[in-house]
């Protein structure tokens, strides 16, 4: 019998972090979007810097600042009772540094795209910045919220350097599906490990067809009949 | 009275151009700015509607203070009551057209302005389709009635119909007339149709370079001292048949086409897609209401 | 419950991981005491202790990394040495003889070992082919394996085409009768002496944590750990 | 002469509709494609070029084969001697006006063609802009002198100055019919203008909802039995202003307003924005060039 | 004194692993946007699995079928000379598979948001479809291109799993950069790691900016004037 407690781990550390990274995103991408700041393509650069770090620097620094002995840490274990290495919360902070820039860049790329009028005809109509993101331009940019959507929830599935590195490989806790197995392989089970690598192909094979067969294919924006 | 004092710099393809324009706008008319591409329209618009900061300047819209740079005033584009209808229609594509119209509605506003405004309009059969099925005529239609539901002071077009085809613009121009008179609008049309803005216009403001060059009576502005008891008109020449002595030169002259007849002299100069005078010594016109 | 929070947590070093089954389990039919084991190398396990890892007992491959946690403070006491190691060399590839002589060979194109910077293993068999005086010979033939574990998988997905491992791997029911083996002549490596120590992580578990120590050091748990190949003092 | 007979199956917004064109055109002539938006014509050009196929029919272009279903013969549009105008000009907005020019060269063509066609479509200043950096009516002129480089046996042109104000319109045209005449070419051209079809075009097929309704003499079909001898317009109502017993209604035609006195009978009929026929009994016109 | 090997073998591999990534996915994303096949949605999932799946199973399945002791493995070494496992090779070969989809992704958007018209017009000109999409749709979808590049590069240089799965952690030849910074780690080495880390947070930082400013921010297209 293989343990699901892996799997069930990955797809409910997946599905935190992609909700929380579209909540995260949507401010950074907006701001990224309609600022004319000259700090854009630093800021730009500041969040595709995950994408670049290799999962085990990510790993590291969080480690080191998150780890208990140190002062941060410390202060988060002692006044909010959140310990951040070796546990779930850690793992949800650390896939969502790494899979920042997956779903920020979609969206922003979605914002830039809306034609300018629709934010200002919701204005003229006297709607405010946050009714209008939410009932105008968000509804519009489904296509690229998709698109972050699954590429985080896909980048998440498929972490494994920062967990290594911060998770500890706890059962029940953090060792999600990679780890899981990179252990079977590593005890030489490689009948699980299989078993493992085939549900976790199927069950994500299956996820994406879905959404690329609802979305008629990625990037195919509703046609106009004018 | 909307008084304007507007002073922006802009970027423009050959350098920088200061955009200044000063005007005192009747309530209650329909007026028409004009001018080239890149004369600033659109510009003056969108500081009219606080979509845009100008450098220096003030909008005063009866008694109230819309913009004012040196008192700090920049009455944000919520509280301004205009109406705008984009010259791409702007219509939110995740909503039906009532949703379009049903969004635009203030806090508490009754909901009887959306069915009204459907009525006159003549949206009932296109109440629940999406934007993105309907033509653009109808989509138009959709742009201008959104643009109303709050019963604005001030509406502003950006070149609304240049999209359309005849027939359809005409049928437009009409329901834009019909929402000016009934919602007792002032109302700012960008327009290039010389026959749009002598349709659908009191007054007149033509932008060059971001001055007002000129400004006044439509009728006036476009037929000079054109218009007078006498019949005459410009048309190009299309063709021109050589019979014995003289030519018969044809003419078109809006979508007439118009035979003249001219001697060997006259058509001497003449050559085909020269723009032309016809001019009547004696004429008695009788008119016709064609069905 | 299955809950982690609520087991006695044990890291062992990647060598161990076959014998820690078996031991896990009779101690918790004897104390009813559940057990969650982390397999690592030990460098990385010591690394994460240091970081706080919520560990209990660590069984180390050497002395060194429980020797550094007991200085720094993380541990109750002193290590104590629970086994000595042995290390063989093994091949999956009938053409192939698992002895020293094999190294050199032209055929033997990859040989694994452990990591040294992470894996005692990988230094003790460092060691060997130092003291063979073979090292420069062989050092494009080496590769790394994070830990034990990484270089048995180098080994038995045949990537490599010999490699010093953990006697107890291949006397794990497993791995028994998988390939050939041959212990390496104890005089060519100081004894691994493997270390144990009690963590201080977490308190409550204080207890259990001694309870799992001289379970380790009682008779039944050195029969199992000796039946795995490690060499037991009695 | 071009042998056309197309049968494609589309989707259209209200169902499928068949294109089914059955025609017969003269070479060296320039021929209009007009009718609504959404009867077919962009498809028909598409078919020609060869960018997409048909479910039946040919097309025999002098004595060569271009499509032929019957025959499976379906020449790329690689090998078919065209040029193709598209709306959205199509240009290459990687090269420069000159680089635009010198791509659509076949090979081993002489250089010479390129200068020629700088001289000819007056782009000597803009050969080193790129695109981008052009205005509409530059674009469209580019677009044009690219069509021709490979001096194509026949010149497709979609709708190719729709977007375009009136003055770049007319020069324009003047730069197609002089193109057009220089290099021999058989021309068909999709325009929903009036005075433009009649201005460049001989011949002219209307199509509606895929089918041929009407072709033939483009003034003949416009203007019906309108054209005659008399004087006479048509033309829109601007404003009626009494006077005693008569009325002075203003009336736009074309680009001219013109004052007419109607009786009060004559007026009780008439509202502003109908459209009227004028007509004279007797008239005599002048003709004079405007310079 | 720290090794620069890890460092310049990462850039390396990265900067192989890009160029041969845009020669192979130019042709898949190029066949994407143009297709009408009812395969589509199924392509372009097997194009994102990488994504999805852990680097880790992605390194195992590679090192049970690159092993030359297998059919597959032994051919290659047998017939092509070619050693996938314990090589930079084998990185090359299991940096492009992981970093597939960031390539084929923004490309094939690029093609399917250019005008069709761009290549019809190319057609009418007798070019064949080779010298257009090289001369034409290719230099315009430069920003696309160069989001490809940026993404698989900098996601190769992140890469760690596939690397410690196959790599054999072979200095001068497969310890790249973030198996050194693990390394460090677990010998706590903090020192060593955190140098490493700096350098390559740095470099990358350096490149992106670089590529941000020159691009005047990543989705804005070139303006038109007309
Ligand atoms: N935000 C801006 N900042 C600076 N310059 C701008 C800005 N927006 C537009 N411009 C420039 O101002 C000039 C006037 O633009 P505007 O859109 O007002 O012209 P327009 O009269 O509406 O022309 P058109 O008839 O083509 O719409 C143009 O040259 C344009 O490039
Ligand atoms: N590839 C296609 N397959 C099926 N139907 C198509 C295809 N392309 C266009 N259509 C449909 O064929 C009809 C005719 O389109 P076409 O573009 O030829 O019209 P048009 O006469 O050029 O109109 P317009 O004046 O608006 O450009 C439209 O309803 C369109 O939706
Ligand atoms: O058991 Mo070890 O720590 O991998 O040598
Ligand atoms: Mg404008
Ligand atoms: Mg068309």
């Amino acid at each position: 019998m293989i343990d699901w407690n892996p799997l069930l781990i990955t797809f409910k550390l997946a599905l935190i972090t992609t909700i929380l990274l579209l909540l995260i995103a949507i401010p950074i991408a907006y701001w990224l979007a309609n600022t004319r700041s000259r700090l854009k393509p630093v800021a730009e650069t500041f969040v595709s810097m995950p994408l670049v770090l290799p999962p085990t620097v990510i790993g590291f620094y969080m480690l080191l600042a998150l780890s208990p002995s140190n002062g941060f840490g410390n202060w988060l274990d002692e006044w909010l009772g959140l310990r951040l290495v070796f546990s779930f919360e850690g793992l949800v902070l650390g896939s969502i540094i790494y899979s920042l820039p997956f779903m920020v860049h979609p969206i922003q790329a979605g914002f830039a795209n809306l034609s300018p009028s629709l934010k200002n005809a919701s204005y003229v109509m006297g709607k405010s910045k946050l009714t209008t993101l939410i009932r105008v331009l968000l509804p519009n940019i489904k296509p690229s919220l998709i698109t972050g959507i699954i590429l985080a929830f896909a980048h998440t599935i498929g972490e494994f350097g920062v967990v290594l590195m911060i998770g500890g490989n706890l059962s029940g806790k953090t060792r999600v599906a990679s780890i899981a197995i990179y252990d079977e392989v590593e005890s030489l089970n490689y009948g699980a490990a299989n078993t493992y690598s085939l549900i976790l192909f199927g069950i994500t094979f299956a996820i994406l067809l879905m959404v690329y067969l609802i979305n008629g294919g990625y990037f195919n924006k509703t046609e106009g009949h004018d | 009275m909307i008084d304007i004092s507007l002073q922006k710099l802009l970027k423009s393809p050959g350098g920088r151009m200061n955009l200044n324009v000063q005007v005192k706008l009747e309530e209650g008319k329909l007026i028409t700015v004009y001018g080239k591409s890149g004369a600033g329209k659109s510009t003056l618009l969108m500081l009219l509607a606080g979509l845009m900061d100008p450098e220096k300047g003030y909008v005063k819209v009866g008694d109230e203070i819309w913009t004012d740079t040196d008192k700090k005033i920049m009455l944000p584009p919520q509280k301004r009551k205009i109406g705008f209808v984009f010259q791409e229609y702007a219509l939110f594509p995740n909503m039906t057209v009532r949703e379009n119209l049903l969004f635009a509605q203030a806090k508490g506003q009754p909901g009887t302005i959306v069915d009204q405004l459907v009525e006159i309009i003549d949206l009932g059969q296109l109440q629940n389709r999406k934007p993105n099925t309907l033509s653009g005529g109808q989509k138009q239609r959709v742009a201008l009635a959104r643009a109303l539901v709050r019963k604005p002071r001030l509406l502003l077009m950006d070149e609304p119909l240049s999209a359309l085809d005849h027939e359809m613009r005409v049928k437009l121009q009409t329901y834009i007339l019909k929402a000016h008179r009934e919602f007792n609008l002032t109302t700012l049309l960008i327009s290039h149709d010389v026959s749009e803005i002598i349709r659908l216009s009191d007054f007149m403001i033509e932008l060059d370079q971001g001055l007002i060059i000129r400004q006044g009576d439509p009728v006036g502005m476009f037929t000079n001292d054109r218009v007078n008891a006498k019949f005459q008109f410009t048309g190009e020449i299309m063709s021109m048949v050589k019979q014995d002595f003289i030519v018969i030169v044809t003419v078109l002259i809006g979508r007439n086409l118009v035979k003249v007849i001219a001697n060997d002299q006259e058509a001497a100069v003449l050559e085909i897609g020269d723009k032309v005078l016809i001019a009547s010594k004696a004429f008695n016109p009788i008119i016709h209401k064609i069905s | 419950g299955s809950k982690q929070d609520d087991k006695l947590t044990v890291a062992v070093a990647a060598n161990l991981q076959f014998a820690i089954e078996e031991l896990v389990e009779k101690f918790s039919d004897q104390t009813g005491v559940e057990c969650e084991i982390i397999v690592g190398s030990s460098g990385k396990l010591t690394a994460q202790i240091f970081e706080g890892a919520p560990f209990d007992v660590f069984l180390s491959a050497d002395l060194k990394y429980p020797e550094e946690l007991f200085k720094n403070g993380f541990t109750f006491e002193e290590p104590v040495i629970y086994a000595y190691g042995n290390l063989i060399l093994w091949t999956l590839k009938k053409e192939i003889n698992p002895d020293l002589e094999s190294l050199t060979a032209k055929e033997v194109k990859h040989i694994a070992i452990g990591n040294p910077k992470t894996a005692p293993y990988g230094v003790t068999a460092l060691e060997v082919i130092k003291g063979l005086g073979i090292e420069e010979s062989i050092r494009n033939k080496l590769v790394f394996g994070e830990s034990v574990s990484q270089t048995n998988q180098f080994i038995i997905s045949k990537a490599a085409d010999l490699g010093f491992t953990s006697k107890s791997v291949v006397m794990s029911p497993r791995m028994q009768n998988r390939g050939f083996w041959k212990e390496i002549d104890k005089s060519l490596y100081r004894p691994i002496a493997q270390g144990m120590v009690i963590l201080k992580a977490r308190e409550s578990f204080k207890t259990k944590s001694i309870q799992f120590r001289d379970f380790i050091l009682s008779r039944e748990g050195k029969e199992i750990l000796h039946k795995f190949g490690y060499q037991i003092e009695f």
